[in-house]
């Protein structure tokens, strides 16, 4: 790296790093930039309290009566974990983090569509994080994160409402950037950069906002019915009355199985941006790449269903959901083949950010295909409700968006904070989480083939084993995972300067200095050429 | 390889209204546009919600949804139908004065709009305070001092009074958040903010009216009008 | 800018057919037309509702894209609304597979 | 429950007529994740090596993308796809279809235990005994909150929903005790609603229900509960009295008022019993009080059984 020429401008240039100081030039903010750093720590912050529940619960795990907590305990910290990591984590961690850094820049934009409604959307987010934590604090909550009645409106105990509440109004900051990024992706591309010449990060960012903008406000309705119930002891999910807790199901789902496609397409949409840099390629089959992402995203609402086969829900419309769930595979299929063979006769090399991408298209392939099992109604039978469920959602989401998303933190690190971390120690910690992960979640579909249903704070001895050998996976896993924030945080002052383009990659956002100035470009960029033109004699049509 | 453009040199003309990141009027006209209309799906869908669960349960419950739609008064529900399409029709003509540049038209326009929204709130209110009165609020005070038209079961009839309170009250809520929202246009029309170069906030915010007028256009018929009142 | 401005006749006239068609949409409601009540009541609200949508609100006037991206909301509620009505709808075909025998006896014996 | 694998658990015994149709499919799909995944980490391995880069400056040259390619790999992966589907939904069809002359078990789930009822008396708690090689379905319902009946050796699994009947059977291939869960999470104890499969041969099964002692039948408690509840008054076999006439009834298709036939089930007579005016019958007057909040499931499944004692069309008699 060419870094030491550039050292010297970097540090006397005005960005929007250093453009103005003191909490309020961060606070009030409306610089997408910025707020995506404001994400960043606010995110972080929330993985790891997720996080610290997934520890205590491996812990606890590893006697079959229980080796730490009470199971009303227990049930509290899966609980935790579960509404800490999906509303808090998972689906604003990339479109929240990256997304606002990157979208305005890589449109060549000088903003999101609207500043102001951003920086409202963290401002949402930290509110119901806050509501989310005084929860805990106060009592914490057992409903599971799927908040399944009866039991959520009626019979639990815990600050239902407040988490409901917390859940409510991150839904909104999720609706809210959604919009931000269609708004900003129709109507604000520079110049020439016509819809084939975006780069897949924005293809994956336009079909996940449109999961958040169409999905989230059902999941807001079937919070505030499932609060107002709560409430007033009576309302529509009650059996009590005539009503049916399949319904609350139904509409649960109709968001829930979307949001996993809204944890897991801007991950896809970061591989597509590694790969191809790393091994100097366009992305193979870019068109098919970009339309499987509009597939992915239709076709996730068609699905939810899959999530129901056991509770008594009509044969005929589970048969209906399970041919559609097997066909929402086919475009995770074709992405993961046309990511491969984009390695095809390139020049490929190893930094961190393309350890963590080789490591998702794996992980990705045997989260997808596990997934058939469960699209299959025969075997569902048998494996829902069990581990199984719970090792198949965790390498998608753990092992696809979590990769994904440190993929993409790792890759971009240089441009948002203008230096580099010690590749060498990235590398490591990529190993490490690589082997941990697999350790931790493996044995999980052995225990669920076997039968252990999910949610149990105690279990039968005979499942222990496997319960040990998944906590042990789970200990290199949390060291993995507290590598990179060591060395990251070392770098932002420590690091070597890492100039405006370290990997050589192609698109708008390299264009810029590193940090970029607060406007992003000086001058409004005309784009002349197709995204990813790396290679030598492109050929221009795929 | 991108090229920097010679001709953009967005800081020279900044026109009243223009926000910094925009390149011109035009492009940021035509975002928030399309923003409102991006959220005004997420309502669809918001309200969409209810609509699907209503829709089951009255196909499950027949007779206690139509015997709860003919405990409500249908004279109030269709003026409050009219009162809020005036209201609509006052909101257009506002955005319509904003276009021609009329100032005191858009206040006055703006101030009858919220004046009717008022009227509806205020039926919406007597309604309500009936239904208390008579014990037909589920949750708060059920004991239903009527007769129950059909000798509808109990249970139904609280499961059609349970929508008729979330609907109404949602869609009043929007009501009420569109009141402060026309508030606020008034006082800027009134300052003199807007001109036919720049009338945005005015009709995003019509938009909106126009669109909880809509929800109620749909609610009246499914709540107040199919209960089989012949 | 490039905001269409409609005529305020085309808005009175608009409001009076609204008008108009809520009175009718009342008055249908005291007819016996069987199920078709149902049917009626629903058409008018969405003849209703496309007048608000296509002249108040000016879809008539604005861009295709905008067009898209409200029939997009109608397109998801419907798959909302179809999917979760074919599972109440579709649960009596075969709530029983058939081939229940009497149950009530004691298992045959060997 | 494990079958071990040189010391290791991975696999659960199948001991019902289930159990080994649904591992054939799950074998199928653990060998195409395993070709897949195997395929993939091959193929990347093989260009990271291959095509590493060599020198700073490097630049491939691109390759198109060949049509014929891009389809390939949709279609076959949709094929594989439409074969597991229709396997998959053939095999679940036929394992919800039972054979006639099921014996059956009445499950009702409350937090956090299961109560167990067999028609001829006997009641288990967390405990259900069965004998080898005869069809038994569980009807099955939940005083609470959703619960879900697991018995993964059988391979099977339903929820256990308030308000509603849901019923699963099988046949179990092999004696011995296996376990059984609550699958649904349902509350602080949710782990601690584990309960016994006690299959046995068919004379041990005769053995232990007569071996409780004089018990009372399910139809026998319902009759009981019939006189004392004053159903008797109105449903009078004569046919004078002021509601229907019950002998006969279950198992026959009725009109309601609104139009509607349905067929006399465990579900429609529940509805019948706890919310009698939520169908009405066109030639009777809805007076019927309702009955909820008074008797509790398993009274209401007693009932049940008494109305299906009073007899039945034998429906599967045709086939």
């Amino acid at each position: 790296m060419s870094t030491a020429v550039l050292e010297a401008p970097a540090e006397s240039r005005v960005h929007y790093l250093n453009s103005n100081y003191g909490i309020k030039s961060w606070l009030l903010t409306t610089d997408h930039k910025r707020i995506a750093l404001l994400y960043l720590g606010s995110i972080t912050f929330m993985f790891f309290i997720g996080g610290a529940a997934a520890v205590l619960i491996r812990l606890h795990l590893i006697e079959p009566t229980g080796a730490l907590v009470q199971p009303a305990t227990y049930n509290k910290l899966f609980t935790i974990h579960g509404v800490v990591m999906i509303f808090f984590f998972l689906i604003p961690s990339i479109p929240a983090v990256l997304g606002n850094f990157l979208v305005p820049m890589m449109v060549g934009a000088r903003d999101l569509a609207f500043p102001r409604i951003n920086l409202l959307s963290w401002y949402l987010y930290v509110i119901g994080a806050g509501l989310t934590l005084y929860a805990i604090l106060t009592g914490g909550v057992d409903t599971g994160w799927t908040f399944y009645t009866p039991y959520s409106s009626t019979y639990a105990h815990t600050q239902v409402i407040a988490t409901a509440l917390g859940v409510f109004i991150a839904g909104f900051s999720s609706i809210l950037t959604g919009l931000n990024f269609i708004v900003t992706i129709h109507k604000m591309r520079a110049p020439g950069l016509t819809w084939f010449r975006m780069p897949l990060f924005l293809w994956a960012m336009y079909a996940t906002s449109i999961i958040q903008i169409l999905g989230t406000p059902v999941l807001a309705i079937t919070i505030v019915l499932l609060a107002a119930e709560r409430l007033l002891h009576v309302g529509i999910f009650d059996p009590a009355i005539g009503g049916d807790p399949i319904l609350f199901q139904h509409l649960f789902w109709f968001y829930s199985h979307p949001a996993v496609y809204i944890m897991i397409l801007p991950g896809m949409g970061v591989i597509s941006e590694i790969v191809a840099c790393f091994s100097r390629k366009r992305v193979f089959g870019y068109s098919m790449v970009a339309y499987s992402s509009m597939a992915i995203a239709v076709l996730s609402f068609l699905v939810w269903g899959h999530h129901m086969f056991v509770t008594g829900q009509s044969v005929y419309a589970g048969l209906i959901f399970s041919v559609l769930s097997f066909m929402v595979a086919i475009p995770s299929a074709i992405k993961v083949f046309n990511w491969t063979a984009t390695l095809y006769k390139g020049s490929i090399s190893y930094e961190a950010p393309m350890l963590y991408a080789l490591g998702f298209i794996g992980l990705f392939t045997m989260g997808g295909l596990t997934g058939l099992f469960l699209a299959s109604l025969a075997t569902d039978v048998h494996l829902t409700g069990t581990y199984f469920i719970v090792a198949h959602f965790h390498y998608i989401m753990v092992g696809g968006a979590v990769m994904a998303y440190l993929g993409g933190i790792h890759f971009w690190w240089p441009k948002i904070t203008g230096r580099m971390y010690p590749d060498g120690w990235a590398r490591f910690a990529a190993l490490i989480i690589f082997v941990g992960f697999n350790l931790t979640f493996f044995p999980q579909f052995v225990l669920g083939y076997l039968g252990m249903p999910r949610r149990y704070a105690v279990y039968p001895a005979e499942f222990q084993v496997l319960n040990v050998m998944s906590s042990a996976g789970a200990s290199i896993l949390g060291i993995g995972y507290l590598i990179p924030l060591i060395y990251m945080i070392w770098s932002i002052r420590y690091g070597p300067v890492a100039g405006p383009n370290p990997w050589g990659a192609k698109g708008l956002e390299w264009e810029t200095p590193s940090p970029p100035p607060t406007e992003n470009f000086e001058e409004t960029p005309v784009v002349t050429e197709e995204a990813y033109a790396y290679a030598e004699s492109e050929s221009a049509h795929g | 390889m991108a090229e920097m453009s010679a001709s953009a040199a967005h800081a020279a003309e900044h026109e009243r209204g223009l926000r910094h990141h925009f390149e011109d009027m035009e492009q940021q006209h035509e975002a928030g546009n399309l923003g409102m209309w991006v959220f005004l799906v997420t309502e669809i869908m918001f309200f969409g919600g209810l609509f699907a669960a209503y829709a089951i349960y009255r196909s499950l419950y027949l007779p206690g949804f139509e015997a709860g739609s003919r405990l409500l008064d249908v004279k109030l529900g269709a003026t409050n139908t009219a009162v809020l399409i005036g209201s609509s029709l006052t909101m257009a003509l506002a955005v319509h004065a904003a276009q021609t540049g009329k100032r005191k038209a858009l206040v006055l326009f703006l101030i009858l709009t919220m004046l009717l929204g008022a009227v509806f709130l205020g039926i919406k209110y007597d309604e309500y305070a009936t239904k208390w009165h008579h014990g037909l609020v589920p949750g708060l005070k059920w004991a239903p001092d009527e007769e129950i038209p059909g000798n509808a079961p109990l249970g139904s009839v609280e499961m059609f009074f349970c929508f008729y309170f979330f609907m109404t009250g949602l869609h009043a809520l929007h009501m009420i958040i569109g009141f402060g929202i026309m508030a606020v246009m008034a006082a800027w029309a009134w300052r003199g903010k807007f001109s036919p170069g720049y009338y945005a906030p005015i009709e995003v915010s019509g938009l909106y009216w126009h669109f909880v007028d809509i929800v109620w256009i749909f609610l009246f018929p499914l709540l107040y009008l199919i209960g089989g009142r012949y | 800018m490039s905001g269409h401005v409609v005529p305020v006749k085309i808005y009175v006239a608009i409001f009076l057919t609204l008008l108009a068609l809520t009175g009718l949409t009342t008055g249908v409601a005291f007819v016996d037309l069987g199920a078709y009540n149902t049917v009626v009541a629903l058409v008018i609200a969405v003849i209703k509702m496309l007048l608000v949508v296509l002249f108040f609100m000016h879809l008539r006037y604005v861009s295709n894209l905008t067009k898209v991206v409200v029939l997009a909301g109608f397109f998801w509620l419907a798959i909302l609304m179809t999917f979760t009505l074919s599972d109440y709808f579709s649960r009596h075909w075969v709530d029983q597979p058939t081939g229940w025998g009497p149950s009530i006896s004691a298992p045959p014996q060997p | 429950m494990a079958e071990p694998w040189f010391g290791f658990p991975i696999k659960p015994v199948d001991a019902s007529t289930t159990a080994s149709s649904v591992d054939h499919l799950y074998y199928f799909l653990t060998a195409l994740t395993l070709f897949f995944t195997f395929f993939i980490f091959m193929t990347i391995f093989y260009f990271m090596v291959k095509y590493r880069r060599r020198g700073p400056g490097e630049k491939p040259k691109g390759t198109p993308t060949p049509l014929a390619l891009e389809i390939t790999w949709t279609v076959i992966p949709s094929i594989l796809c439409a074969f597991v589907f229709t396997w998959s939904s053939s095999l679940y069809f036929r394992n919800s279809r039972p054979p006639n002359a099921s014996m059956e078990v009445f499950v009702v789930g409350k937090q956090w235990m299961w109560h167990l009822q067999h028609p001829e008396g006997p009641r288990e708690i967390n405990e259900l005994h069965v004998p080898v090689g005869v069809p038994v379905k569980l009807t099955m319902t939940s005083e609470d909150v959703i619960h879900d009946f697991s018995i993964p050796v059988f391979r099977i699994k339903h929820d256990v929903i308030p308000g509603r009947y849901a019923s699963i059977w099988f046949q179990a291939t092999k004696t011995g005790t296996y376990h059984f869960f609550c699958a649904q999470y349902c509350g602080a104890e949710h782990s601690g609603m584990i309960g016994w499969v006690y299959v046995m041969t068919p004379t041990d099964y005769a053995n232990w229900l007569s071996g409780g002692g004089k018990n009372e039948s399910m139809a026998q408690a319902g009759e009981r509960l019939f006189t004392q509840l004053g159903c008797i008054t109105c449903h009078v076999s004569d046919g004078t009295g002021r509601g229907p006439v019950l002998q006969g009834l279950f198992g026959h298709p009725v009109k309601l008022r609104s139009g509607e036939t349905r067929v006399v089930d465990e579900t429609y007579v529940r509805q019948a019993i706890v919310n009698p005016n939520s169908m009405p019958l066109p030639n009777y007057t809805p007076i019927m009080p309702t009955f909820q909040g008074q008797i509790n499931e398993e009274q209401v499944l007693q009932l049940i059984a008494y109305v299906k004692s009073l007899g039945t069309e034998e429906k599967g008699k045709g086939k």
